[in-house]
């Protein structure tokens, strides 16, 4: 019993990033509408996100802002007792250019509701294969 | 201070709850958003006093400073949380929803 | 740290994603989205990225939702799946 | 179509867990991650340049090639939503709302009708959706002077707190978004216009690559804000933090001002009249 928690602990997050970006996946792949494939893409995002912060946790380890004191100088700052930041910082900065990249998305799916009055998909080929003809 | 502080935070917990019990058990829209502006804000302030009180229990500068801080979440809560229940009742109001009668087909 | 509450919230996570994806009314789905990415933001302060999780308080849980809110109320609620 | 797909997802999740089963476990301290070269940043960041907060220090110093293209990924989809939607004519509405002030009559104009301008008596209101909550736009008055207050102290103490240009950036555009959601978009847009919105976009990229260069003309390497230590008047290692804070405000010129204008087009359907 013991051993398949920490199995479990060991594991869970991998588990749950893959069952988010198969969710995700189900979403883009499957729904016929414009603005689910937009929230499933999103999904898909912070389950990247979600692993890369994952793989840069540590035990026993505090927020990645070393703590120092104007007179005591800075004693010897120890690797492992601080979070891994380059995981942080990669995908601090993904976060923001996926809701630049949301708003761009977004666009182009109002300028489609504009042109065919319509979000579905099999809709949308149906009036593009008429034009075609 | 201690049982202070814990009879506080039993007592803010106490709020959350009913809060939480009032949106699932009352029947419709606008009794539903009465116990989530009301309880909710009442809580939160009476849980945030007691986090405040426990920080300055050995006083001290920075712990003041702290304090404060915690009593500023309070007091924007207090302000933000009954104005997005009233935008939230008014956005009901306009989309038409009657409020619950006991009969519904009596008063018709 | 504290793998309980890992648990408790990976788990909020993936019902919130999946109603997201599910729910039939387009308005409800952002709303439901943006449910997702609070909680998501609380699961990075879990695990110390507190930067991160300060980013997506923001922009997931506050742009993104008023985004998608917007266009939603530029194109239509209707969907059929 | 839905029967490959569903089979497709199983397969490739399957997959994905059983490759699982061969990474470190979750919160090994010498997993590979963690054992490079992310060491060396969390040791040296102090003396190198005295910023406490690791993840700013290599947002902007160690990494801040990767952070100004990060930014002007921003920009590009700020101009890219601005060519997409953006309405340059001037569709009239086929009737317009005004509301006359002094009496709080609401007069709806047709098309061809004389529409009347702004002034103290007529106003203009929405015709979708009338924001005219005073309880609303009294409580935005008073928040929104502190959520901007707010950003700039984000942006500020990013280096011995969470936060940073990013953060600050996004807030700043939350806090004017809040002001077109609760008044409407045309006093919004009249506080801040679109032209003042692209120059800051501009502005923001401008001051970061900028920064860059007036290190590269001291001599030293693009973005090597060391050789900012004689303009400034302080030691090296002093200059490497304050190039960080002046990098920083220019990532959250850009971020906010790249906020506002999506939230502009995207809520008007780029017409510019009439917002959420």
């Amino acid at each position: 019993m013991d051993e398949l928690l920490t199995i479990l602990i060991s594991r869970i997050n991998y588990w749950v990033y893959i069952i988010l970006m198969m969710v995700g996946m189900y979403g883009i792949i499957i729904k016929k509408n414009l603005m689910k494939k937009i929230i499933g893409m999103s999904i898909l995002q912070t389950s990247v996100i979600l692993f890369y912060v994952s793989i840069g946790a540590k035990k026993n380890a505090t927020i990645p802002i070393i703590e120092h004191g104007h007179d005591t100088g800075h004693a010897a700052v120890q690797a492992t007792h601080y979070i891994n930041p380059l995981p942080h910082v990669l995908m601090l900065t993904a976060i923001v250019v996926a809701v630049a990249t949301l708003g761009v998305a977004l666009a182009l799916a109002i300028k489609i509701y504009k042109q065919y009055n319509t979000l579905e998909e099999d809709e949308l080929i149906e009036i593009l294969k008429e034009k075609e003809f | 201070m201690n049982i202070i502080v814990t009879l506080l935070l039993i007592c803010g917990l106490l709020f959350f709850t009913g809060g939480a019990v009032g949106i699932i058990r009352f029947p419709d829209f606008y009794s539903r958003l009465h116990p989530a502006g009301k309880l909710d804000t009442a809580g939160l302030t009476i849980t945030m006093g007691a986090i405040a009180l426990y920080t300055i229990s050995p006083f001290s500068i920075e712990a003041l400073i702290i304090a404060l801080k915690i009593i500023l979440i309070a007091v924007f809560v207090f302000i933000t949380s009954p104005t997005a229940t009233h935008a939230i009742i008014d956005a009901g109001v306009r989309a038409g929803l009657k409020p619950w009668r006991k009969e519904p087909e009596a008063d018709e | 740290m504290i793998w309980q509450l890992d648990l408790i919230i990976l788990m909020i996570v993936i019902v919130l994603g999946i109603g997201a994806l599910t729910v039939k009314d387009l308005l409800s789905a952002a709303v439901l989205f943006g449910a997702y990415s609070f909680m998501m933001c609380l699961l990075w302060a879990i695990m110390g990225a507190v930067d991160v999780a300060f980013t997506e308080a923001s922009v997931g849980a506050g742009v993104s939702t008023v985004l998608f809110v917007a266009a939603v109320f530029r194109t239509s609620r209707r969907t059929k799946d | 179509m839905k029967a490959i797909g569903v089979i497709l997802v199983g397969f490739l999740g399957g997959l994905l867990i059983y490759c699982s089963m061969d990474f470190p476990p979750w919160g090994d301290p010498h997993s590979p991650a963690s054992s490079h070269v992310s060491p060396y940043y969390i040791e040296h960041t102090l003396e190198d340049t005295s910023v406490p907060n690791i993840v700013t220090s290599v947002l902007a110093d160690y990494r801040g090639y990767d952070t100004m293209f990060e930014t002007v990924v921003i920009f590009t989809a700020g101009i890219a939503c601005i060519f997409l939607l953006r309405v340059f004519k001037a569709v009239e509405p086929e009737t317009r709302l005004y509301r006359h002030l002094p009496t709080g009559i609401t007069l709806r104009i047709a098309q061809g009708g004389k529409f009347p301008d702004d002034s103290d008596q007529f106003k203009r209101i929405d015709s979708d959706w009338v924001p005219h909550d005073i309880i609303l736009q009294t409580t935005c008055r008073m928040i929104i002077p502190f959520i901007q207050i707010f950003a700039l102290y984000v942006i500020a103490h990013g280096h011995h707190s969470p936060g940073g240009g990013f953060q600050g950036g996004v807030i700043f555009g939350a806090s004017i978004i809040l002001f077109a959601i609760a008044f409407d978009l045309r006093s919004a847009i009249k506080r801040m216009g679109e032209r003042l919105t692209a120059f800051l976009c501009a502005l923001g990229v401008l001051i970061y690559a900028g920064v860059g260069l007036v290190c590269m003309l001291y001599g030293n390497n693009f973005l090597d804000y060391s050789a900012l230590a004689d303009i400034l008047g302080v030691d090296r290692i002093s200059a490497r933090s304050h190039g960080i804070l002046m990098v920083e405000i220019g990532v959250g010129l850009a971020v906010m001002a790249v906020m506002v204008v999506l939230y502009y087009n995207l809520a008007s359907a780029g017409k510019h009249d009439e917002g959420l």
